[in-house]
């Protein structure tokens, strides 16, 4: 099922090599990995975990990768960061937003120890952040859920009200309407990341609702399941979830950590490492999207890819004006371009969606 | 057949004896599991029970180690009071969180004003929320007859929600890019709850729970307010004949017990967890039940069992880190602990014969 | 009369628990329509060996053989296939249940509910024994409930009836009608098994008699034949001493109790209504009553465990009717429940703590509210010894004690006190003669100091033995006490209530 | 019919299913409390049916095999706690809550190998006609045969509890086990037999967690129904056609919030998420101080260790 992201990472990995790595015989780099959920959520945690082994695939017995699963934010977080440290792990990469202050604290205590934070805002000289332009594929499942809906309602089961969910369900929405006018997006808040069984019923709910077009911001296959059951379309999240694939599954947004994991061990290996704010997306292979499927047509699949090379490139933005604020007001004037620092704290809803996002 | 025959007096070799006896089984049997899953079980034993206390690094693991211990060991002294008196505070988790929401509301309603007057004012603001919860059942309980262990339970739910709510609502960090979880009191002076002597672990939570285990031994083994307390758990109608009236009682064990799970919640959110989010409360309230009776409800013992807990924890994170044990087989081992250090408490109090009897 | 005619025979039975040997080579016979008492003082062994009889404990050796067939039942449905059916003195009802399905737990094939309803109120009707199918157990008085546990075993036809102390919870006048549902039972032909230590209620209704007495039969007899001093003569193995309650002297009014009225605790439960009396310095009350009617509540108003309105409880003039048990020992009023285990004494704590358990207010077994240990000990030894407590020592726990040596620590707990005012309820139910005896005198002895003491207790033939004045407990309110020298056994029924709407069985009162 | 905008036999179909699991969980704790036992170790069992389940399904390739693989797991995990609170006398709240840990863990470990696999399907049962029935049709002729099953295990259990011997027996221990072990009835028996009842049901809740209502094995996924299922006992104060009302609240409520956030409304999510536990304290409440002695309402004997002792 990880075969795509497997051999993309391995050519990366190639490439990284080719750059031509010091072949010096020493002792290998030790990497740290601490993840919020079991590697076996098949969501979040379980990506992050397919990065670490990309690592091991790309430099063999140069690294040695270790893990804890499961750690709860706060104090065992800070906890099990420093025991990495003091076990001689050298880079350490804490995959959740709440291990911020961790990382930070961890951080400040062990100055030779390089840390790479997921999803959050603070960094230091040995802590840098990364994230993934997830909003970028949303804007592509946007577009072919505004052209596959009959309906013309579209459903997003909502984790948390959070700048990354109101992003994607913003660039989701606009691109959606950009194809199909008449589209109207129905938002519902699961609080959870991960609750089978809350986010089948949130799916239920939306398609009690009418919609025929499923997207979702958590990590669990329950939505899908229910997708298939209705007969409507569906994207997976996070992992590819090819399992309910060609229908409800049409395409899915996938996180691949592995080439900015392999780029930033690379780095280390090369004594080149410096603390940054990486946000990669499409362009970067850091956001996949999942194989379109038959169920799609073809013209629209093309409009879809179109729209995904335009990303990719550089070419095309999400985020481009004109675009107005939920409440009327200007947010983007014509050709005006989001810039991060908005959008890393984007609270608002666009024009256009009647949800009101809780605040 | 094997039989039951029920001892005149507790054995003291067997009080002593039982947990050690409990804890090598656990050695046998959880060895075979980690055998099973490939990994070599002298080494993970010697990972889980022994590495933190003595190995590389053990000085950072001892300070954790109370760290990790401090706050369930508060919580159970309190509850073993309770316990002994027949009143089943099962509610301490929601109790914690209380406690916790209160005292961070003192700071976060001060912040950003610094007065030496701030911290000692979140601490009766954590103690009087975890009370206030706990009175809830207690009342219910003199009040109408209310089994105070469903009341208390279910309270646990609520506060779960109510601190969902706050984490997204009214305690939401105002700079924190719209996340949730509130502000860090870690880096509020006045409200910080910090490492007393560093490297340690020692914060006041820790203090707090050492003069828990001290003023709740005086309590129950040496004045005459807790040998009534133990009289009412032994016999109730002869506490009352002793001249315990049941209504005060209940509200003193139940508000005993909810005033020390709020100042564990305290302390942990102005300490090492630092701020409100809808996930801060790891179990500790949950967690310190299980502690209270592997303590057998003896302040001595508490100590012992909340160290042996966090033991397990700690070594069990550095399993998973040095050894790849799965989060998973920790938790089966520590379930494993649990059952044979109850299963075994049957030989402090009763003797096995054999021979013929119907029971 | 040959083996075969005996209905049960049984033969060298024995059980050992450890340390005791309950039974040892128990024989005897019963024949198809006897009466047969079980006699015997507590701890001689009778309840293990109708457990035997009943299937709930097997017996180490020895045989049964019932109607002629060997019989060994392996648990209580193979005794009443069997016809051997048991009402017991305890724990058999269950109160949440009605009184139909309590009936159908103690048979093996009982009929469909509405049919078993429609037996229960025709049978009770026969037997005199008014009984609602459809009512809740935990609703109905003591001597209701006994009654569904006799028309429980009657339903089933046995042929054998066991009765563990069957009229501890009745008056007289309910012993009577009790009676002649059995005598009405055994001309059926039913044998009956009855088990008590009432010796005079034996005389008059039992055949014949087997005397336990640690475990062995000792006697043989027919009750009849024999008076009750000499029943209990055997029963002891010993020469009875009788009471000395020569030296008292009546004095001033020490407690006046007016008025005093209680709520159920429970809803169903016993109230006190406008108890009235007064006790006097160096006399003996003795307050009686059938089970249920009110005693427990009687002794917690008094002990102070339910305070009562202002007014209605005097002691020496002062009003302590708002005070709890702690103040009111301070002033001298000391009290002894019937429940031992559970009340009176902490079951699982040692015979030390449970001398703090009341003591601490009298004694200075604490010092600024921390326990003095050593005090506690020494005083816990002063009652040992001074009331002849068998223990190994002050450590030992009070469920390990026998019910005679713990009921003698709690008495002497509190008379050790010197109280002004002692109330004791049921103070020698359950205990072995010798105990009873002691324990009786030491209530004299303590009156004779001039304390005032009150005896709450349904053994009537105690309350003759020691107490100056009798007054009787029925339905929560207390008769006018009478000089016990006047009363007779009749009169004393009456005052205890009659027959509580139950009526004798026809041509049989 | 349709109020503000929301299909009403749509919402209650909605809710039977979601409801479904920690129905049955319910259920059978409702029967381990009536034989007076406390376990608390629901989450647990149910975890390890979900897994059972899962793996049983996939193995066999029976959905049917797979949900009778959870029950016997859920029912595996409740011997191991009968053993440790009826054989060795453990305290149960703290077993109960042993167990739920070593559930979690052991479920985990032992699903490793289940990650990312689609289980059989569970058919709906098709009733022809009758499926069509406006309002009728959604609510009682749409669903799988589970939804049956478990409607049919509450009339079962209702019909067992008051009209057989065995259940009253069954609620004879648990009214008070010294009394039933007088009449000679096997206390400790009877109340292994009602716990591994309880136990192979919240495995069949975990099972159709794991089958229909997700359908995948992923690790934590019962995610506190267990708990849901406690509180549902109590709310149905030990009656078992109150359970089904309780478990399509405590369920109805998470669908009717989420379908009421589908339409468009702004609700505080969480403070209507609590109303269940509020409701079922204000039940409990109402119960204990109409009748002032617990006793009426849980069963006398609920969480008290039996030991026959002589």
């Amino acid at each position: 099922m990880k075969r795509r992201s497997f051999l993309t990472s391995t050519t990366l990995a190639a490439a990284a090599l080719g750059l031509g790595l010091p072949a010096m015989a020493q002792e290998p780099l030790k990497v740290g990995f601490i993840y919020v959920g079991p590697v076996g959520d098949m969501g979040w945690s379980y990506q992050h975990d397919q990065g670490r082994k990309a690592i091991e695939e790309a430099y063999g017995d140069k690294v040695v990768t270790s893990y804890v699963e499961s750690v709860p934010e706060g104090p065992d977080a800070e906890r099990v960061l420093t025991q990495m440290a003091l076990e001689g792990n050298k880079l350490i990469f804490a995959t959740s937003f709440g291990f911020m202050d961790s990382v930070m604290n961890v951080a400040a205590k062990f100055p030779d120890v390089k840390f790479e934070h997921a999803t959050g805002y603070k960094r230091a000289d040995n802590v840098a952040t990364y994230d993934a332009r997830f909003y970028e594929g949303r804007a592509v499942q946007g577009t072919i859920a505004g052209r596959m809906t009959k309906s013309n309602k579209i459903g997003y089961i909502g984790s948390f009200p959070i700048p990354e969910v109101v992003q994607g369900i913003n660039s989701a929405f606009i691109h959606a309407r950009k194809v199909n006018p008449a589209v109207e997006m129905k938002v519902v808040w699961a609080y959870t990341w991960f609750d089978p069984a809350k986010e089948a019923d949130a799916a239920a709910a939306l398609i009690a609702e009418g919609v025929d077009v499923v997207l979702q911001h958590t990590d669990s296959t329950a939505p899908q399941a229910k997708a298939k059951e209705a007969g409507i379309y569906s994207f997976g999240q996070a992992s590819d979830m090819e399992a309910f694939a060609p229908a409800p599954r049409i395409s899915s947004i996938i996180d691949n950590w592995a080439p900015y994991y392999v780029e930033r061990v690379g780095l280390m290996l090369d004594g080149k490492w410096a603390s940054s704010a990486t946000w990669g997306g499409i362009g970067a292979g850091e956001v996949q999207i999942g194989e379109i499927s038959e169920a799609v047509p073809a013209e629209v699949k093309a409009e879809a890819e179109a729209l995904r090379d335009a990303i990719a490139k550089g070419d095309y933005h999400p985020f481009t004006g004109p675009l107005n604020k939920q409440d009327g007001s200007v947010w983007l004037a014509e050709g005006e371009v989001a810039d991060d620092a908005t959008l890393s704290g984007l609270n608002f809803y666009v024009e256009g969606i009647t949800a009101e996002l809780p605040k | 057949m094997i039989r039951l025959e029920r001892r005149a007096v507790p054995s003291r070799l067997w009080t002593v004896a039982t947990p050690v006896a409990a804890v090598l089984a656990t050695m046998v049997a959880g060895g075979i599991l980690f055998a099973a899953l490939g990994k070599n079980p002298a080494e993970a034993i010697r990972m889980i029970f022994w590495d933190p206390l003595f190995g590389p690094n053990a000085s950072y693991f001892r300070g954790q180690l109370l760290v990790k211990a401090g706050p369930l060991i508060l919580i159970a002294a309190g509850l073993a009071v309770g316990f002994r008196a027949g009143v089943w505070n099962i509610g301490a988790e929601g109790q914690y969180i209380m406690g916790a929401i209160a005292g961070a509301g003192v700071a976060l309603a001060a912040y950003p004003a610094e007065s030496p007057m701030i911290f000692p004012a979140m601490v009766l603001a954590g103690a009087l929320g975890g009370w206030a919860w706990a009175m809830i059942p207690a009342v219910l309980k003199a009040r109408f007859g209310t089994s105070e262990i469903l009341v208390s339970l279910m309270m646990v739910y609520v506060a779960q929600n109510l601190l969902a709510y706050m984490a997204f609502g009214p305690m939401k960090n105002p700079q924190g890019f719209g996340f949730p979880g509130s502000r860090n009191l870690q880096q509020y002076p006045s409200a910080h709850n910090p490492e007393l002597i560093a490297g340690t672990g020692m914060h006041w939570g820790v203090v707090a729970a050492f003069v828990a285990v001290i003023g709740t031994y005086v309590l129950m083994h040496r004045h005459i307010a807790g040998f009534r307390i133990r009289v009412a758990g032994d016999a109730p109608k002869a506490a009352r004949f002793a001249g315990v009236v049941p209504g005060r009682l209940i509200a003193f064990c139940l508000g005993l017990s909810g005033a020390l799970a709020g100042l564990a919640g305290l302390f942990e959110v102005a300490g090492p967890s630092g701020q409100i989010t809808d996930s801060f409360n790891a179990g500790y309230g949950f967690t310190a039940i299980i502690v209270a009776f592997l303590g057998r409800l003896h302040p001595v013992g508490i100590l012992l069992a909340g160290l042996l807990m966090a033991l397990t924890y700690i070594g069990g994170d550095l399993a998973q880190l040095m050894l790849r044990l799965p989060a998973a087989a920790i938790q089966a081992f520590q379930g494993m602990l649990l059952f044979f250090l109850l299963g075994f408490d049957l030989l402090t109090n009763f003797r096995i014969r054999l021979g013929r009897a119907r029971a | 009369m040959t083996a075969t005619d005996k209905l049960l025979i049984v033969e060298g039975l024995s059980k050992a628990y450890p340390g005791v040997k309950a039974n040892d080579a128990v024989s005897f016979s019963v024949a198809p329509g006897e009466v047969h008492a079980l006699l015997g003082e507590n701890g001689a062994g009778k309840s293990t060996l109708v457990k035997m009889i009943y299937g709930l404990v097997a017996p180490d050796q020895g045989r049964m053989v019932l109607a002629g067939a060997p019989y060994a039942p392996a648990d209580p449905h193979a005794a009443r296939m069997a016809g051997v059916a048991m009402v017991f003195q305890h724990f058999s009802l269950f109160e949440a249940l009605n009184v139909a399905e309590n009936v159908a737990l103690g048979m093996e094939n009982p009929p469909p509910m509405r049919q078993l309803a429609a037996r229960i109120r025709q049978v009770s009707q026969t037997y005199g024994l008014p009984l609602d199918p459809a009512r809740i157990v935990g609703d109905l008085s003591a001597g209701e409930r006994q009654r569904v546990e006799i028309i429980r075993c009657l339903l089933q036809e046995p042929r054998l009836l066991i009765m563990d102390e069957p009229t501890s919870v009745l008056t007289p006048q309910e012993v009577e009608i009790l009676f002649g549902t059995l005598r009405k039972l055994s001309a059926e032909g039913t044998a009956i098994l009855y088990i008590s230590h009432k010796l005079e209620e034996i005389r008059s209704l039992c055949d014949q008699a087997t005397i336990l007495r640690g475990g062995r039969v000792v006697a043989t007899c027919v009750p009849a034949e024999r008076t009750a001093r000499e029943l209990a003569e055997m029963m002891v193995g010993a020469e009875l001493k009788l009471t000395d309650r020569a030296g008292r002297q009546a004095g001033a009014v020490v407690l006046r109790v007016t008025g005093l009225s209680l709520p159920p605790a429970t809803p169903f439960g016993p109230s006190l209504k406008e108890v009235t009396f007064d006790l006097r310095a160096g006399e003996v009350l003795g307050i009686g009553g059938v089970a249920g009617n009110g005693q427990e509540e009687l002794l917690a108003a008094l002990s102070g465990e339910r305070p009562g309105r202002p007014g209605t409880v005097l002691l020496e003039g002062a009003d302590i009717a708002a005070l709890g048990p702690n103040a009111r020992r301070a002033r001298g009023l000391l009290a002894a429940p019937e429940e031992r285990l559970g009340h009176a004494a902490a079951p699982d704590m040692s015979l030390t703590e449970n001398a703090i358990l009341t003591g601490t207010v009298r004694k200075p077994l604490t010092r600024k509210g921390f326990l003095d240990m050593g005090a506690a000990r020494a005083f816990a030894r002063e009652v040992i010894s001074a009331f002849d407590v068998r223990t190994p020592g002050p450590e030992v726990a009070a469920r390990a004690l026998s019910g005679g040596n713990l009921q003698k620590f709690v008495i002497g707990r509190e008379v050790l006190q010197s109280p002004r005012v002692l109330v004791v309820n049921q103070p020698t139910w359950g205990v072995d003669a010798a105990a009873s005896a002691a324990i009786r005198q030491a209530l004299l002895d303590l009156a004779a100091q001039g304390a005032a003491v009150i005896v709450i207790s349904q053994d009537l033939d105690e309350l003759m033995e020691i107490a100056d004045r009798f007054a009787a407990l029925n339905e929560g309110r207390l008769s006018a006490p009478r000089p016990t020298a006047a009363l007779t056994l009749e009169e004393v029924g009456l005052m205890l209530g009659g027959a509580h709407g139950m009526k004798p069985v026809e041509g049989m009162a | 019919m349709m109020i503000a905008g929301i299909d009403i036999a749509q919402l209650v179909a909605m809710l039977m299913v979601a409801s479904t699991p920690i129905l049955l969980a319910a259920t059978g704790e409702l029967v381990a409390e009536k034989a007076g036992v406390l376990n608390l170790g629901v989450e647990g069992m149910m975890i390890m049916g979900a897994i059972g389940g899962f793996a049983g399904a996939v193995v066999t390739g029976s959905p049917a095999l797979g949900f009778a693989a959870g029950a016997m797991a859920g029912a595996g995990m409740a011997l191991l706690f009968a053993f440790l609170t009826q054989v060795l006398l453990s305290n149960q709240v703290a077993t109960g809550l042993a167990l739920t840990l070593f559930g979690l863990g052991l479920s985990a470990l032992l699903g490793q190998s289940y990650q990312g696999i689609k289980p059989p399907a569970t058919e709906k049962l098709t009733f022809g006609p009758l499926t069509d029935l406006p309002v009728l049709g959604p609510v009682l002729f749409n669903h799988d045969w589970v939804v049956y099953l478990s409607l049919a295990l509450v009339a079962g259990v209702g019909l067992f509890l008051s009209r057989s011997r065995a259940g009253l027996i069954l609620r004879a221990v648990g009214e008070s086990h010294d009394a039933a072990h007088a009449l000679g009835y096997p206390v400790v028996a009877v109340r292994v037999a009602a716990l591994a009842f309880g136990g192979a049901l919240a495995g069949l809740g975990g099972a159709y967690l794991s089958l229909v209502r997700v359908p995948q094995w992923a690790e934590g996924m019962t995610a506190g129904a267990g708990w849901i299922a406690l509180a549902i006992v109590v709310f149905a104060s030990w009656k078992p056609g109150r359970v089904l009302i309780g478990a399509y609240l405590f369920g109805g409520v998470t669908v009717l919030q989420l379908r009421l956030q589908a339409a468009g409304f702004a609700i505080p999510v969480q403070l209507l998420s609590m109303a269940p536990y509020l409701i079922t304290i204000a039940v409990l409440v109402i119960i204990s101080a109409r009748h002032r002695r617990g006793a009426q309402v849980a069963p006398a004997s609920l969480g008290r260790v039996f030991h026959a002792s002589r």
